[in-house]
């Protein structure tokens, strides 16, 4: 691996950083036209989260050492996922550092933090989050690893950058596993970065909330890199669906034409997909907690099909 | 000089002289002296028989399947003995007994011991029977020497199931003669094991095998075969604990001894008959059904001493379910089992006796928290049974193993019954030893004088065994092993 | 200086543990013999262990030895090659721990009335045990050590004989241990049949027929299954293992179900010898839903001991996953792969000795502290006892298997192997292993949840109980015995290519092939198949995580000063108290709905006398009801049958034997 | 071979055995106590008689002893003793009518056949008259077990188990010439010693009981009251 390797991928990680609340301001954005609104600004999301790391930080008294690194721990984690996670080029190293099983580990270390982070207060609403978070991606984060497993084995490979070549140099098959694996993640995003309809990121309703819930107690800088994560999980799953299953335009090499075009495409591609979360979560409705399970099992089924698609269809015949 | 007539007859020289000394004090160590004396006869014997061989006088014989017996007998009468005597002293100071029954005792006590030692040495296969009549008439008037009820009736049901049992083995005796006067033409030899032996493959099978039903009936009822075994736990339960050490320990293994002794007669007999493995698959058969139906009644247990005769019903089914297996490595298990299930068996009746006076009853419901009161009892019982449940790396482990290992190798299907029974027997065994051994004391709970030392020593006995056999004892069981299976296994 | 081999220190460790035992029978006179003396020997037994067990990895080779013990014709032989060498690390590195954490914790049994040398004699008989049963070379040592290892840990079991639970778990325990002894009695006893002898190396030689192969290798699995605690033979584990003193649970969980994993591979892949795919569903089936039952039952459990005791459960279907794995890629003819599955097995063995001892050890010192094990009292315990706190948060992290911890490697490792099910022929095969991943998948997602829970409740937050609110810091002696496997649990985790180096002897011992490819591309890269298919580079991981956070924290966090402290947010009402924390029970409520048809759940609300309302909930194990009790009813119902032999009157006895005497003549003539 | 063919003396003998059959169906059904020992003594003198005429005719000089033991033991001394045990514990007037006396002479016909046809194959090349005294002995054996088994009277067990040993020593002298002596002192000092136990039982039972009915001595049982 290079020197300009490293450099390239520590532009990128960079850059996940910087663009992430881009998203979140652009889907708020087109959520709002959708509803007749004119809405803030698509930059909103950094003048937020400027704001929130000028405030003071404020913690509960019987918050510990746990409450006060895990918004560290969270950031970083999720980041570093992110980071292997090929963004504009598949020439990273990161993404021998840290497989697909790795960026799942990644998240759930950041998921696991968070949780505790709502327990530590000692306030009812915290331990609510933490225990419905864990519910839910206990049974999404199964998904999750199939639906990639799917990808993997069929490039022989848990390198995502290899994936995505593998992608790149096969002819143009249209495989249904895939297809299961594509709707499975989809839902697991949808679950796993607290949208409708298995939560609401707008809402501080305790009947319904979940993300929310646990970082309730947190102010100031605090909860600006909690925001902060979220939105980078958001992008994370934006940009694993978009450059996975779709990764035409990204670029295979360092030269920088290559680079700009890829940055371009995936910005185009987010933005698409975007719109696409936007107009999903204007048109449902938030479900029941317990209709969350049903959901995600639809997640599970649907990419367990594609997995047995795959090894059945596909490999054997 | 030889020590065989010490062997026999001390026991009986004490027995007469106990039967006429009034000092109950007295008496107890006498009855230490005269059983520790036959224990040093019986050492010099077992050198002598190492040396020689075989050592026959008139009509006894003695070889390396007996031998061992007899340092056995000798031994866990002399250790019982030891215990004996401060707890009859405990006893009489209750007042359950007088001085009347304490002077018996000590009499029986001898008297038994002589039965068993001569059952054990003689060649004499009438003798053989009129020695195990004879343990039964001594130990009779014991199980009954509280005079309650339930010993009058458990001394009765003893007494008559013995009897009918072994009246049958005596015509099975007299069919044994009968076959061997067709063969044998010296009237008087006509019942020694040996010229039987010698000639066994001429006796006629179809009287042989009749025989040896009679047989296996009348001495099966001693060793406690189900279903004749109803006597042993009553007998067990209601006589004073140090004949419930011997009786299991050693009147168990003498009949077994005499079954397996005519076992060897009646395979030669029927080696080119249609069922050359009759008495084999008799035995078998008898010893399973008693290894699992003494394992399930383990589990409906309201008193402790019959709990553990009942546990000795379910190791002689196992012995005698190996010696019917047969093969070499089967009957050097059968072996080493019958040793140290005697061993490990009247430490834990040594130990059953303390904690029965400890708690003031026999009821296993009202026997608690013993390791509390008295920590020596209380693990001397966990441990015995821990022993005898088999755990290693106590003896009854290793034999186990040894039979185990053998039914695999030649009767697989048999491992599955045997290892239900074992299983089933453990839990009978320690669903009823927790509570009394752990757990808070009841009130007003006091330890009792005790003397520990035979359990120490039997239980270490044990502990080494199952460490490693020495080798001269390897080598005695072998050769009893040669003699019993034909093949040596070593 | 002496270099000492392998063997001899291994011989040693056993002698010192056999000391520990002797010298703790004094301890009844003088009590503080235990903590002063009796537990460092302890300890230094472990050491030696350890040290033998690196020695044999490092150099690899047999050494043997006979010991002037056993059968006339049949010796006690020992053995230390590398298999064994991997399983006395796994033992000596634990026993180390617990014994410098005993050294403290044993001091609370000083003035209570239990008995100390049984505590310190049974330990040390235990570990004697567990030691020789890795050493041992032929069957009869195996079956001694193994049943000494059994017995002495039930006596440790039995320790704190006052409640009438702890005695029913000791006695089941006992049971269970005696069944499972029987069980692999006879598996050796076919292995003996047809090798012809009882040591070891006749049984390799034994040429068995499937058939035959297959009733030892089903004996083998039961026997050693049921000491492992699989699926569903476990119900006595969480029973036995929380009962004991604590340094105990960790040895009994974090060593003595490996010994169990050690006695599976040195039957199965070592004497059997032979791979069939049969066996390798069986093992795989029992696995995942060892895996999937373990973690459900320890997220509906809220006494904390239990809890961990039904996550050994779970982790030992994880090993079962990847032995089950390595049977099935290598009778298919993948070695690489087959080897992958065994390393990664053997991986998580060693990963869950260590953070599973590392938990136990954290819930002793909750223990001595506080005196409770209800997480339902607990809270806030971070506070009261931060570097308990943080190596219990370590064994969390490593146990949820989440990076940079070892808990995540060995599962990248088992992952990496099922991902290999495109190489196998059958499509029922292939099918089967994406089922085995997704168990895999959710059994960490659930385990994680878990463990949220127990930090969350027992560590965060605020006490529930008064005494948990008063409780006091334990000694030094116990924290150093957490910090080291905590220590280890980071090590593992981080350096996965230089410890997977030093266990590739036992692959290269026992399958004949080693794992080389694994960190042929240097240290920073873990490749089990190669590069292109899967890296992970987990001192990079550690590292980045490590220094961003610290650069996080010094940046933003210099205003550490700045962070006011207030009240927590009470929506305008009454301050929140304690009781208003969320509890484990509700934490686990979600899933115990979803899963509630596993569960066999009692729950409902009674009045009480003064006019309220109480809630109950109760969750027991469903092998209960469908398996032990059904046996136990059998053995009841044919035990009061039989009494009717014993009916009291004499007639009858007569009669019985009239009719046998009849009927034996009948038969006979 | 027929019983024609058979000397005088081994007719005569076979005459005795098949008496000492009926002795033991007398004593099967007999219901008063003191009848029944003066059946027992009449089998005792039966069974001294046929070893004296085993004696004369195989000119065994030992035998003769035996057959005055025998009448000594088991037709004066044993029923002398029961006679005095029953008059002290008052049972003279005792009487114990079988309850199904069909089915038990049933019974006992059955065991008496059962034994023939046991006896049959064993000894075919042997003499007739062998086969047929072992048949009988091992029949008086059984139904001195039957007795025991229906009897619910100690002292009628205990002639149960005499007639028993009745019949073991009828098939030890005619089939066998008698056992060697030692063994024949042996035996009789243990019936006599048995004798002298059963009436120390007598007493104990009827002082703990007040009876000597064994159907009431039910004490150790392992059934448990509740599910009895």
């Amino acid at each position: 691996m290079s020197q300009a390797g490293w450099g390239l991928a520590v532009a990128q990680a960079l850059l996940y950083v910087a663009l992430a609340p881009l998203l979140a301001g652009w889907i708020r954005k087109v959520k709002a036209s959708l509803q007749n609104r004119r809405g803030p600004s698509v930059l909103q999301p950094y003048r937020d989260l400027r704001k929130l790391f000028a405030k003071e930080a404020r913690m509960a008294h019987t918050a510990s050492l746990v409450f006060r690194a895990a918004p560290y721990v969270v950031f970083i984690a999720t980041w570093l996922a992110a980071a292997a996670i090929p963004l504009v080029t598949t020439k990273l190293p990161t993404a021998a550092m840290a497989d697909v099983i790795v960026i799942v580990g990644l998240l759930a270390l950041a998921r696991f933090f968070l949780a505790l982070a709502g327990m530590d207060v000692g306030t009812a609403f915290g331990g609510m989050g933490a225990s419905r978070e864990m519910f839910v991606s206990a049974l999404a984060e199964p998904a999750m690893l199939m639906a990639v497993f799917t990808l993997a084995m069929t490039a022989h490979s848990t390198n995502l950058a290899s994936v995505v070549d593998y992608q790149l140099l096969g002819d143009n098959i249209l495989r249904p596993s895939y297809m299961f694996a594509l709707a499975g993640l989809v839902l697991v995003a949808v679950a796993e970065t607290g949208r409708i309809p298995v939560d609401n990121p707008a809402t501080h309703l305790e009947l319904t909330m979940i993300h929310e819930a646990m970082i309730l107690e947190y102010s100031g800088r605090h909860l600006a890199i909690m925001e902060w994560a979220a939105q980078l999980k958001l992008l994370l799953y934006g940009v694993l669906l978009a450059n996975v299953f779709f990764p035409w335009g990204i670029a295979e090499g360092t030269d920088p034409a290559a680079l700009g075009m890829g940055l371009a495409v995936v910005v185009g591609k987010l933005a698409v997909l975007g719109a696409a979360l936007a107009v999903s979560e204007t048109v449902l409705a938030k479900m029941r907690l317990f209709r969350a399970p049903d959901f995600l099992n639809l997640a599970l089924l649907l990419t367990l099909l594609g997995l047995l698609s795959h090894v059945i269809l596909e490999v054997g015949a | 000089m030889s020590a065989l007539p010490w062997v026999v007859f001390t026991p009986l020289a004490g027995a007469l002289l106990l039967a006429s000394i009034r000092r109950p004090q007295w008496a107890g160590w006498i009855n230490v002296l005269v059983s520790a004396v036959t224990f040093l006869a019986t050492l010099v014997l077992a050198f002598t028989v190492a040396e020689q061989g075989v050592l026959a006088v008139s009509m006894f014989r003695v070889d390396a399947f007996n031998v061992y017996l007899l340092v056995l007998t000798a031994f866990v009468g002399m250790t019982t003995a030891i215990f004996s005597r401060p707890y009859m002293q405990y006893v009489r100071d209750t007042g359950r007994v007088n001085r009347r029954g304490m002077r018996l005792y000590h009499a029986m006590f001898q008297t038994f011991m002589f039965t068993m030692l001569l059952a054990l040495s003689t060649d004499n296969l009438g003798v053989l029977w009129v020695a195990v009549e004879g343990a039964t008439l001594a130990t009779v008037l014991l199980v009954s020497l509280y005079r309650t009820p339930e010993a009058i009736e458990a001394a009765w049901k003893y007494f008559i199931l013995c009897g009918v049992g072994i009246a049958l083995a005596l015509f099975g005796t007299v069919l044994l003669y009968f076959a061997a006067q067709h063969v044998i033409e010296d009237p008087a030899a006509g019942l020694s094991w040996s010229a039987l032996h010698a000639v066994a493959p001429q006796l006629q099978p179809s009287i042989m095998g009749l025989a040896f039903v009679f047989l296996l009936v009348g001495y099966g009822t001693k060793i406690g075969l189900v279903p004749m075994h109803q006597w042993l736990p009553d007998a067990h339960s209601e006589g004073p604990t140090p004949m419930s050490a011997v009786l299991s320990g050693l009147l168990l293994n003498v009949a077994l001894y005499a079954v397996v002794r005519l076992k060897m007669l009646v395979d030669g007999s029927l080696a080119n008959a249609d069922t050359p493995h009759l008495a084999g698959y008799l035995l078998m058969g008898f010893g399973l059904l008693s290894f699992l139906v003494a394992g399930l009644f383990l589990h409906r247990q309201r008193d402790i001493k019959r709990m553990f005769s009942y546990s000795s019903i379910e190791h002689m089914g196992l012995m005698t379910f190996a010696f019917g297996l047969g093969g070499p490595l089967a009957t050097f298990g059968a072996l080493l089992h019958m040793l140290v299930h005697s061993l490990t068996k009247s430490a834990i009746f040594v130990t059953v006796g303390h904690a029965a006076h400890i708690a003031g009853t026999q009821s296993i419901d009202h026997i608690r928290g013993l390791i509390r009161t008295q920590p020596t009892v209380g693990w001397g019982l966990l441990l015995g049974v821990a022993a005898i449940a088999g755990f290693p790396p106590f003896g009854v482990f290793t034999s186990e193993f040894l039979l185990l290992t053998a039914t695999m190798k030649t009767q697989p299907w048999f491992a599955v019954p045997l290892l239900i029974g074992l299983a089933v027997a453990f839990a009978g065994l320690f669903r009823h030893l927790h509570p009394m051994v752990y757990g808070a004391v009841p009130e007003g709970q006091q330890p009792v004088p005790a003397n520990m030392l035979p359990v120490a020593v039997h239980l270490g006995l044990v502990l080494w065994l199952g460490l490693s056999i020495p080798g001269f004892l390897a080598r005695w069981l072998d050769r009893a092993t040669e003699l019993i299976a034909g093949v040596p296994l070593l | 200086m002496i270099v000492a081999s392998p063997l001899v220190l291994a011989g040693s460790a056993v002698a010192l543990a056999l000391v520990s035992a002797l010298v703790s029978l004094y301890s009844a006179r003088v009590p503080q013999l235990l903590r002063q003396l009796v537990m460092p020997l302890f300890a230094l037994a472990g050491l030696a262990a350890l040290a033998a067990g690196l020695g044999a990895l490092v150099q690899g080779g047999v050494a043997v030895a006979e010991l002037p013990l056993g059968l006339p014709w049949l010796p006690w032989g020992i053995r230390l090659d590398a298999l064994s060498g991997f399983f006395l690390c796994v033992i000596g590195v634990v026993s180390f721990a617990a014994g410098v954490y005993g050294r403290g914790y044993v001091r609370g049994f000083e003035r209570g009335g239990d008995s100390l040398p049984a505590l310190g004699g049974f330990t040390g008989l235990f570990l004697a045990g567990m030691l020789l049963v890795v050493l041992a070379d032929d069957a009869f040592l195996f079956m001694v050590a193994w049943e000494l290892m059994s017995l002495s840990s039930y006596f440790l079991v039995a320790f704190h004989h006052d409640h009438a639970a702890n005695r029913r778990a000791a006695f089941l325990y006992l049971l269970m241990a005696h069944i499972g002894g029987l069980s692999i009695l006879l598996g050796y006893g076919v292995l003996a049949s047809f090798g012809d002898g009882f040591a070891f190396d006749a049984m390799r030689d034994a040429e068995l027929s499937f058939g035959w192969a297959s009733v030892a290798f089903v004996l083998a699995f039961v026997g050693f299954g049921m000491k492992a605690g699989l699926v569903p033979l476990h119900a006595w584990l969480p029973e036995a293992h929380p009962v004991a003193p604590s340094h105990i649970s960790a040895l009994m969980s974090g060593v003595m179900l490996k010994v169990a994993v050690y006695g599976f591979i040195r039957v199965v892949f070592d004497l059997i010898g032979q791979f069939h795919w049969q066996w390798s569903v069986a093992v795989l089936a029992i696995g995942s839903v060892s895996a999937l039952m373990g973690v459900l039952y320890a997220l509906m459990q809220h006494d904390l001991k239990r809890l961990l005791a039904y996550h050994s459960v779970e982790n030992i279907g994880i090993i079962f996953i990847g032995l089950g794995l390595a049977l099935l890629f290598l009778s298919t003819g993948h070695p690489v792969v087959g080897t992958l599955a065994f390393v990664a097995a053997l991986y998580h063995t060693i990963n869950h000795a260590l953070f599973k001892g590392l938990l136990f050890l954290g819930a002793g010192a909750v223990l001595h502290s506080t005196h409770e094990r209800d997480l339902e009292q607990m809270g806030g315990l971070l506070r009261r006892m931060p570097w308990t706190g943080v190596f219990f948060l370590v064994g969390c992290i490593s146990i949820s298997a989440l990076p940079p911890f070892n808990g995540f490697v060995s599962e990248w490792l088992t992952f990496q192997a099922a991902l290999q099910a495109w190489r196998l022929d059958s499509g029922v095969l292939r099918s089967l292993i994406p089922i085995t991943a997704a168990v895999l998948a959710l059994t960490g997602a659930l385990a994680a949840a878990c463990f949220v829970k127990v930090y969350g409740v027992a560590f965060l937050g605020q006490a529930r109980s008064r005494h948990v609110r008063r409780a006091r810091r334990v000694p030094h002696s116990m924290r150093v015995g957490q910090g080291v496997l905590a220590l280890l649990c980071l090590l593992l985790g981080v350096l996965p290519t230089y410890f997977i180096d030093l266990f590739d002897a036992v692959p290269r011992q026992v399958l004949g092939r080693g794992l080389t490819q694994a960190s042929a591309h240097g240290w920073l890269w873990l490749t089990p198949i190669a590069p292109e298919t899967a890296s992970y580079g987990a001192p990079l991981v550690a590292i980045t995580l490590a220094v961003a956070l610290m650069l996080g924290l010094w940046l933003l966090g210099r205003g550490i000063r700045r962070v006011r402290r207030c009240d927590a947010w009470d929506c305008g009402f009454a301050p929140p108290t304690a009781t208003m924390q969320y509890t484990a029970s509700a934490f686990a409520q979600p899933i115990r709905r979803v899963f509630g048809l596993l569960f066999h759940i009692d729950e409902g609300l009674e009045a009480q006398h003064n006019g309220r309302l109480r809630h109950h909930l109760h969750v027991s194990d469903r092998a209960w009801g469908l398996l032990y009790m059904p046996v136990a009813r059998l053995v009841e119902r044919a035990a009061r049958h039989v009494v009717h032999l014993q009916s009291g009157n004499i007639r009858i006895y007569l009669g019985w034997t009239l009719a046998t005497l009849l009927v034996l003549l009948w038969i006979t003539a | 071979m027929s019983l024609e063919q058979l000397p005088l003396l081994q007719q005569l003998m076979l005459v005795l055995a098949a008496v000492v059959l009926f002795t033991s169906f007398a004593l099967l059904e007999q219901a008063r106590l003191v009848a029944a020992i003066h059946a027992f003594a009449w089998q005792g003198v039966l069974v001294a008689m046929v070893t004296a005429i085993v004696a004369a005719s195989g000119g065994l000089a030992h035998l003769f002893f035996s057959a005055a033991l025998t009448l000594a033991l088991k037709a004066l001394l044993i029923p002398w003793m029961l006679h005095r045990l029953v008059r002290r514990l008052e049972l003279d007037r005792h009487r114990e009518p079988l309850r199904r006396p069909a089915l038990v002479v049933m019974g006992a016909l059955a065991l008496v056949i059962f034994s023939y046809w046991l006896v049959l194959p064993l000894v075919q090349q042997e003499l007739l008259f062998t086969r047929n005294i072992v048949a009988v002995s091992l029949a008086v054996v059984l139904i001195g077990l039957l007795m025991m088994v229906i009897r619910t009277q100690a002292v009628a067990q205990v002639l149960g188990f005499m007639s028993m040993e009745n019949g073991l020593f009828l098939a030890a002298v005619s089939a066998t010439g008698g056992m060697p002596l030692v063994v024949e002192l042996g035996v009789a000092f243990d019936v006599l010693v048995a004798m002298i136990l059963f009436g120390v039982f007598f007493f104990q039972i009827s002082e703990s009981i007040d009876s000597l009915d064994v159907d009431r001595m039910t004490r150790l049982t392992e059934r448990a009251e509740d599910d009895s």
